[in-house]
């Protein structure tokens, strides 16, 4: 735990930090572009989400007075949650100190701590939708939560850590090795990631339709600084997973050494990995439209289907031969 | 200086329970008097506890027992370990007892009966957990469970309460049965009572088999493992709360005292299948256990179901620990072991913590379903606030203390890939995403729990004039929430500590762990995967105060109150609220084979207009080990006793005839 | 000498004096006083037998070792108790005029007929004797049974005489048989009866003969110790008859009857050792009859609607554990089996004596009539609920010690048949609590009263249990354990 | 040793040990209460005479007693005062309806059968000349349990049980030439105070379910159906 008092190392992780937190409504202003485009629409500027967060904060909030102060507290724990979450992920660089105190399980709980918060909050003003946009929320988490971890295994268990920048170290280490167990478990988190972040088919970001919201539902009665806090976190959280799949699945290009060259390389690569992901979740959301809820169940088991394989394949095919 | 420590606890509940006799008389005896003593038990056993996890193993004998056997007492690190858990709930609960009991003082309930019980559980448990022999464990074992019988027993107005305390001790007393054989195979080899006679024996595989197998369903049914658990929804909701926290919080972790003891330190060499078995009961039972909770409206009832959840949790890291232990990864074995041992004792602080909150909002309210709770988080902001600490413990949410451990069981369940069956490779795994799903669906659970009974409006007058618990009360609640989050913050300074237990049970090494200092969780090595939980907390709190701080500074700290949304259709009834009911419903759907469900819709509707007036919804769920495990043997044991019946026909010259045959018949056999 | 020749006189002359003296109104002090006289007695003879060892009387008419000798001191002790909370309960019976004066004469002087009858069987040495006197009990008990002069009770009498009275011929007959083989071997027949004698030439005596006379033996005595299927008239009796009458029935009688036979046991044993193609023919016979006994009987609990015919099925079972136990021999079985015996005959007349109290309460025996018991008398309710669990083998409680040890020692040596003795164990469980819980839980019936109890024999008796179950005297487990060596050959200690 | 070779006194003996099983038979075979109390006296009388017969033979003073205790007992006394209960009961004319006389007759010769094989290895071991007899008196004994569960009247069953004791005591003085004294009176006490408890409860019956016949006594059974387990719901 050497990398410990390296303040370069804390430094450059800060700033990372800080990249990845303001970077993440450009990746939603880049995704709202292309599905507009996508569905001939005109597409909004891409910085219509740091306009929209921005009026948010400047507007007054306001509480339900049924509300306790939890639903006060729950933005700020939603979004630190969601920020020390993506503090702990490499996106330029592996070797960051931040990296080494969080595993991907602690990640994965760090979602939930998240989601937990957010779902109460969802029931603290005591209307109808809250409720029900918390109970799906958490049905789809629950769903979601094995599939994702059975996927990770599969990595974990090739990498022999659980340790995020240990993993892609090893991966990139290893050079181009073509696992199948890699395949299914891309696919598995694909699904995992698209449920997660409340994407199409299972959920619509832009819905506010009263029996489809899933999301929605839940900050259904936040406003101002507070729901600015929520959307970002929301928008932080699609960043999280997108780094995620792109930095495990194809971890080259991200900067081993911490050089100012190596970095810039990084950003680049990073910077075109996720908009290449975009692209891809554009399509599939303007191809595909919303599901029944309780289609959405199919789908998780699906996803953990895949990660199963993904397991058995490892076992069976790569660690025998 | 530890054994006499342990001693004077076991003195002291003891003489809680001898002063509470006078309490039928003296009323206010219970409340000055032994919770008081009990709390000093509490302390004493905590402290000889934790004395004992660091120091030597340490016995003694007393004068008591059989003739030829006199009960001897002995504390290693593993017994110190149980015994700090157990002072430690105790301590709480006596805390917590005096402000909780006084709605008992007027009532018709024998507050003597309360005393001389709650005196003799504590002090069965802190004996189970010192004997040396078999027979005094075996006596101050069903010490423990008969009190605790008479605690469940304690309101027995009610049928419903008298039906569980019988199940419990029925129940009770065919686990006890079972290990009690479990020990009569381990004597018959080992040639004595003694543990240390039963460490010696060497075993052949089957009988070591069955010895296992009895520990296994006897020690299982005390901790509640599906499908063995049925007695213990019914029993925990119905005793008084702080005998609740009692029972799930500590005397399930007794009963894993017992299997521990038995499996690793008495049997000793364990076997593959041993462990793969204890890994699959544990599965099932975490995940039957969430799932069940899941549809429970009593909130007691569900924090029961919910330690069902978490014994197999528990349950699933010692069969991993028995997988290793036998495939020759002794290493892994005791990670395994430091992972159950470490949820068990994270699970007495964070169960104790909710069932005492559950207390606290039972006296408030008299009400036990979440249906008619709501909006108490307001009402009983510190209550409310512990609470949600113990919530989110349980729902294993970094940085709190059941993540900490759910964490190192991942850990160690993702070691399988050392091992050499490819069976195992892929089972061992998947086990661990059924994990995931428990843990996802605990949050859930608790996300339901908490927000239908602290948050939104109160659904009853009563939720709504619910006032501030004793100061006693909250100040316990407070202490377990305290101890929760240090546990989970800082897991490796309470990890190092039990760091004696694996060398405590037959010589096994200590896992890594700590190995790179307090800061830092490393269970197998620092490059396979590590955890900072003080970092975690400290970089959560930094982004919170950094964002706080940075909307607060200006100058609109200021919200605006308003009611709520309302689509415009007038102002919105607590009636509105999503209900517990309907919150689980998702869940109910999609794994609907795990229930019994009756679901009943009642529509009345007007007589004239024929219009819809009002909707009636009825579920019942029922557990589904009821028609498949134990209706059937209720019903073989009626339908037997009813044939037997037919030997008693009243006949007088009958019964002479099976004199006369019987003479016959012997006659004949002997010649 | 003097001491058991003080042991036996005294209820003689109690037997004498009750009959003599027409309505006596301290009749029930006198009883009490008597047997209290008897206690003392027996604890001088329980000295003097542990200050010289076994007892043997001139004429060899008597003998006391340690297997009867704490049966002598517990019967003396179980019936002083009894006799204690009898004078009350009788008061009570009287004044509710379902006995009368002349009926209370009869009852007093039986009382200590019985009791006498009961030392006689246990301190003679004579086989003969020991019938006699067993038989001697049966017709004291059974004007008792019937003193109620209900269609029940008389009933319940003709069928307790009837069977017993055919099961004490077949024991009769085991004796002769016992006698003819002795007479065969010995040069003074008239020796032939005395159990110090034929303990002696049991080696020599023809195994055939000892066979058929233990067959007959058994089934005799077996009907008195209750064992299935010849237990019938066991529950009609203790349900029918006074419940003083019951708590000594099951706590002193059943007792002296398994006495007799593993007395004749231990005979066979010696005659069948090394002969015969099954030397241990005694001890399976009666490990099969104990263990169905304690199955049949477990059953049987779940059925009753009359507490007391429950708690007598509940002897039944306790009786077929101890004749299992003894059946298995080995030394921890007997010693359980000694053990057990104690612990059953003072736990079960506390019940009987509690439910005596509760049936005052309630005023009926009916178990759907008897409710809430510890809110009307917590005493009484508290007394039968620790009883039952005490009976149903709960530590801290010495039954459980004897359990332990039973299914200890089953393990060790017929693995197999503890799943018998576990799930008999369980179903007896179920069926005693079902049928407590409502008694003694709940809200007390309207109008339903106290009534003045005697409950110190009680909790006399659970303390004692208490206290044997946490640590056995060791002048007890001295005896307990040359017992345990007169009888498996070999002790624990 | 041939039977030819016995005494004639030993002859005497086995002849009467064949009438005493006759009479068993005889007691089996009666429908009659009366009947049956006179073929149970006679069964005593010949107890007596053969325990009289085998003092002679043994040269055994003291069972001069028991023949005598036996003679006043079981042939006068008991059959005196069930005579006098039945007169008083007004049942002389009581018939007693046996399940299958036939039957039960075959079923009595079937345990004669069975006794002499149970009996068979004992018998060898006696020296004494009327060692056979073991087999007899085991079938007499058998043959008054089946009186017992074959007949209804309590009367009878009272007369079964009394001819099961005569058996035990012809084994008794016939295979070992009588118990020790104190024993025979014991038991010849026991049997007096028997008879004087029957006596009392025929009143007590009588009075209780107005008639003396047993299978009428089934109060107390465990077959009733009960009102199945009382569920305990509020």
């Amino acid at each position: 735990m050497a990398d410990l008092l390296n303040l370069q190392g804390w430094l450059l992780a800060l700033l990372q930090t800080a990249l990845f937190v303001t970077a993440a409504p450009l990746l939603v202003g880049w995704l709202r572009l292309l599905k507009a485009r996508l569905q001939n629409r005109r597409a909004p500027a891409l910085t219509q989400p740091y306009r929209d967060l921005t009026k948010l904060f400047r507007k007054e909030a306001i509480v339900a007075d049924t509300a306790s102060p939890l639903f006060r507290a729950a933005p700020y724990v939603v979004f630190s949650a969601t920020v020390v979450t993506a503090a702990v992920i490499p996106l330029l660089a592996v070797h960051l100190p931040t990296a080494i105190i969080a595993d991907v399980i602690v990640l994965v709980g760090f979602l939930g701590l998240a989601r937990f918060f957010l779902a109460l909050a969802g029931m603290d003003a005591g209307t109808a939708f809250g409720g029900m946009g918390s109970s799906r929320e958490m049905t789809i988490a629950s769903l979601a939560e094995p599939a994702m971890l059975m996927a990770v295994f599969t990595l974990t268990m090739t990498a022999q850590s659980t340790n995020l920048s240990h993993a892609i170290d090893f991966l990139l280490a290893q050079g181009v090795v073509l696992r199948p167990s890699f395949m299914f478990a891309l696919l598995a988190l694909l699904l995992v990631a698209v449920a997660e972040t409340g994407r199409v088919p299972v959920d619509n970001p832009t819905t506010h339709l009263e029996l489809t919201m899933v999301h929605e539902a839940m900050i259904l009665e936040y406003s101002g600084r507070h729901l600015a806090l929520m959307e970002w976190a929301a928008q932080l959280k699609l960043m999280i997973y997108g780094v995620l799949i792109a930095n495990i699945f194809l971890p080259w290009g991200i900067a081993v050494e911490n050089t100012p060259t190596a970095l810039l390389v990084g950003l680049g690569a990073i910077a075109g990995k996720l908009m290449l992901l975009c692209v891809v979740l554009a399509v599939s959301e303007t191809v595909l439209a919303k599901m029944r809820l309780f289609r959405v169940p199919g789908y998780l088991n699906l996803a953990f289907l895949f990660a199963l394989l993904g397991m058995l394949s490892h076992v069976i095919l790569e660690v025998g031969a | 200086m530890a054994l006499q420590l342990i001693a004077y606890a076991v003195a002291l509940s003891l003489l809680s329970g001898v002063v509470g006799l006078a309490a039928s008389r003296y009323r206010q005896l219970l409340r000055w008097a032994c919770f008081p003593l009990l709390g000093l038990s509490g302390l004493a056993a905590a402290t000889g506890g934790l004395l004992a996890l660091t120091g030597e193993p340490a016995a003694a004998q007393l004068p008591l027992g059989l003739p030829w056997l006199a009960w001897s007492v002995r504390v290693d690190a593993l017994a110190g370990f149980i015994l700090l858990l157990i002072g430690v709930v105790v301590f709480a609960v006596a805390v917590f007892g005096p402000g909780y009991t006084r709605e008992f003082l007027h009532g018709r309930h024998s507050l003597a009966a309360l005393g001389v019980f709650t005196g003799l559980f504590v002090a069965g448990m802190q004996l189970v957990v010192i004997a040396d022999d078999a027979f005094m464990f075996m006596v101050a074992w069903e010490l423990m469970s008969l009190s605790s019988y008479f605690l469940v027993a304690f309101q027995h107005e009610n049928a419903a309460n008298r039906r569980a305390a019988f199940l419990y001790l029925l129940m009770a007393h065919v686990g006890g049965l079972a290990i009690l054989l479990g020990y009569g195979v381990l004597a018959a080899f080992g040639g004595g009572f003694t543990f240390e006679a039963m460490r010696a024996a060497e075993l052949p595989q089957l009988w070591a088999g069955v010895a296992f197998a009895l520990a296994f369903f006897g020690f299982g049914m005390k901790a509640g493992l599906v499908p063995l658990h049925a007695w213990l929804p019914e029993a925990h909701p119905v005793a008084p709360s702080h005998i609740s926290a009692l029972m799930s919080g500590v005397m399930l972790k007794v009963a894993i005292y017992g299997f521990v003891r038995v499996t690793f330190d008495l049997i000793g060499t364990v076997q593959v299948d041993w462990g793969v078995i204890v890994l699959l009961a544990g599965s099932l039972s975490a995940l039957l256990g969430v799932l069940y909770a899941m549809q429970q409206t009593d909130i007691k009832r569900l924090l029961a179901y919910s330690s069902i959840e978490n014994v197999g949790v528990i349950f699933m890291a010692l069969g991993l620990a028995i997988i290793f232990l036998a495939s020759g990864h002794p290493l892994l074995g005791s990670l395994g072991l430091i992972a159950a041992l470490y949820h068990a004792l994270n699970h007495a602080l964070f169960k104790s913590l909710l069932f005492l909150g559950a207390g606290a909002v039972i006296q408030q309210t008299h009400q036990h379903s979440l249906e008619h709770m709501g909006g108490l988080l307001k009402r009983l902001p510190y209550t409310g606030t512990f609470f949600l600490i113990g919530c989110l413990s349980i729902a294993s949410l970094p940085p709190f203390n059941g993540f900490a451990s759910e964490w190192l069981t991942l850990q160690t369940a993702l070691q399988g890939v050392v091992l050499d069956s490819g069976v195992l490779r892929i089972v061992i795994p998947v086990t661990a995403a059924m994990l995931a799903l428990t843990a996802a669906l605990g949050a859930m659970l608790f996300v339901r729990l908490y927000g239908i009974a602290f948050l939104g409006q109160p659904r009853t007058r009563q939720a709504r004039q619910a006032h501030l618990p004793s100061f006693g009360m909250r100040a316990a609640q407070g202490l377990l929430a305290l101890l929760c989050l240090l546990l989970g913050v800082l897991p490796a300074l309470s990890i190092d500590v039990m760091g004696a237990i694996p060398q405590a049970l037959g010589g096994l090494p200590e896992p890594g762990i700590t190995g790179q200092g307090w800061l830092w969780l490393t269970p197998v090595s620092a490059a396979a995967a590590s955890y900072s939980a003080p970092l975690v907390l400290l970089g959560l709190g930094l982004a919170w105060l950094l964002f706080y701080l940075l909307l607060h500074g200006r100058n609109h700290q200021r919200v605006r109150r308003i009611h709520p949304w309302d689509c415009g259709f007038g102002p919105l009834s607590p009636r509105m609220q999503y209900t517990a009911t309907a919150f689980a419903q998702p869940v109910r759907r999609i794994f609907q084979p795990v229930w019994l469900l009756e679901e009943k819709v009642e529509r009345l509707s007007d007589d004239k207009s024929g219009q819809l007036t009002s909707l009636r919804h009825q579920l019942l769920v029922t557990d589904r080990s009821w028609k498949v495990l134990y209706e059937p043997a209720g019903r073989w044991v009626i339908s037997a006793a009813r044939r037997i019946a037919l030997l008693q026909s009243g006949n007088v010259r009958t019964y002479l005839s099976y004199s006369f045959f019987t003479l016959i018949f012997l006659l004949w056999l002997i010649s | 000498m003097n001491a058991l020749l003080a042991t036996l006189l005294i209820p003689l002359l109690g037997t004498l004096l009750m009959a003599a003296v027409p309505r006596c109104r301290i009749a029930g002090w006198i009883n009490v006083a008597f047997a209290a006289a008897t206690t003392l007695a027996s604890v001088v003879l329980a000295l003097e037998v542990l200050r010289d060892g076994p007892l043997l009387s001139n004429g060899k008419f008597f003998y006391v070792d340690a297997f009867n000798v704490y049966l002598l001191v517990l019967t003396a002790f179980v019936a002083t108790t009894t006799a204690i909370f009898s004078r009350p309960y009788m008061d009570h019976e009287l004044a509710l005029g379902r006995v009368n004066s002349r009926r209370m004469r009869l009852y007093h002087a039986m009382y200590q007929g019985f009791l006498f009858t009961m030392l006689l069987a246990l301190s003679t040495n004579n086989l003969g004797i020991l019938w006699v006197a067993l038989e001697g009990a049966t017709l004291a008990t059974v004007l008792l049974v019937s003193l109620y002069r209900t269609p029940e009770s008389v009933e319940a009498a003709w069928k307790y005489f009837i069977l017993c009275g055919v099961g004490i011929a077949q024991a009769l007959f085991g004796t002769v048989l016992l006698y003819f083989s002795a007479a065969s071997v010995l040069t003074v027949p008239e020796d032939g009866l005395l159990w110090t004698t034929l303990h002696g030439i049991a080696g020599q005596l023809d195994p055939t003969v000892m066979s058929i006379a233990f067959v007959f033996l058994l089934v005799g005595y077996g009907t008195k110790v209750g064992l299935v299927p010849l237990h019938n008239w066991l529950p009609d009796a203790h349900s029918e008859g006074p419940t003083p009458m019951s708590a000594v029935l099951s706590g002193l009688l059943l007792n002296v009857a398994l006495y007799a036979v593993v007395r004749t046991k231990m005979l066979v044993d010696g005659a069948l050792h090394g002969v015969s193609n099954t030397p241990q023919l005694a001890g399976y016979l009666m490990m099969a009859f104990g263990l169905l006994s304690f199955l049949v009987a477990g059953l049987f609990l779940h059925r009753q609607r009359d507490i007391k015919r429950m708690f007598s099925y509940s002897s039944i079972e306790h009786m077929g554990l101890m004749t299992f136990a003894f059946g298995l021999g080995g030394p921890l079985a007997t010693f359980a089996a000694l053990l057990h015996m104690t612990m059953h005959s003072l736990v079960k007349s506390a019940i009987f004596v509690t439910v005596g109290h509760a049936t005052h309460i309630a005023g009926s025996q009916a178990i759907d009539k008897i409710r809430g018991l510890i809110r009307t008398q917590p005493t009484v309710g508290w007394g039968l609920l620790l009883g039952t669990a005490a009976i149903a083998g709960f530590p801290p409680f010495g039954l459980f010690v004897s359990e332990f040890l039973l299914l200890i020692a089953t393990m060790q040596s017929w693995p197999w048949l503890t799943v018998a003795l576990l799930s008999g164990l369980a179903i007896a469980f179920a069926g005693l609590f079902r049928h407590i819980h409502p008694m003694v839980y709940g809200n007390q019936p309207d109008g339903q009263q106290p009534v003045k109890a005697n409950m110190l024999p009680v909790y006399l008796h659970l303390l004692l249990a208490l206290w044997f179950g946490l640590a056995i005297p060791a002048v007890l487990a001295q005896w307990f354990d040359q017992a345990t060596q007169l009888i498996a050959g070999q002790g624990v200690l | 040793m041939n039977f030819a070779q016995f005494t004639l006194q030993e002859q005497g003996v086995v002849i009467l040990a064949a009438l005493v099983l006759f009479a068993s038979f005889a007691l089996l075979a009666q429908t009659r209460i009366i009947a049956c109390i006179h073929a149970f006296a006679w069964q005593g009388a010949l107890v007596a005479a053969a325990t009289a017969m085998v003092a002679l033979v043994a040269n055994q003073h003291h069972l001069y007693v028991s023949a005598l205790i036996t003679l006043a007992l079981k042939a006068v006394l008991i059959p005196w005062v069930l005579h006098r209960i039945v007169v008083k009961l007004e049942i002389t004319r009581e018939v007693e309806t046996v399940v299958n006389p036939a039957l039960v007759l075959l079923a009595a010769a079937a345990l004669v059968a069975f006794s002499y094989y149970v009996a068979l290895p004992v018998e060898k071991l006696s020296t004494l000349a009327t060692r056979n007899t073991i087999a007899i008196s085991m079938a007499v004994v058998l043959l008054g349990m089946l009186i017992m569960v074959t007949r209804r009247q309590a009367i009878t069953q009272v007369v079964g049980f009394m001819s099961m004791e005569n058996g035990l005591f012809f084994a008794a003085v016939v295979s070992t030439h009588g118990m020790p004294m104190v024993v025979e009176l014991g038991v010849a006490f026991d049997l007096l105070v028997a008879t004087v408890i029957f006596g009392v409860f025929f009143f007590q019956i009588r009075q209780s379910i107005d008639s003396l016949d047993v299978d009428r006594l089934s109060r107390l059974a465990e077959t009733s159906e009960l009102d199945e387990p009382q569920e305990e719901r509020e």
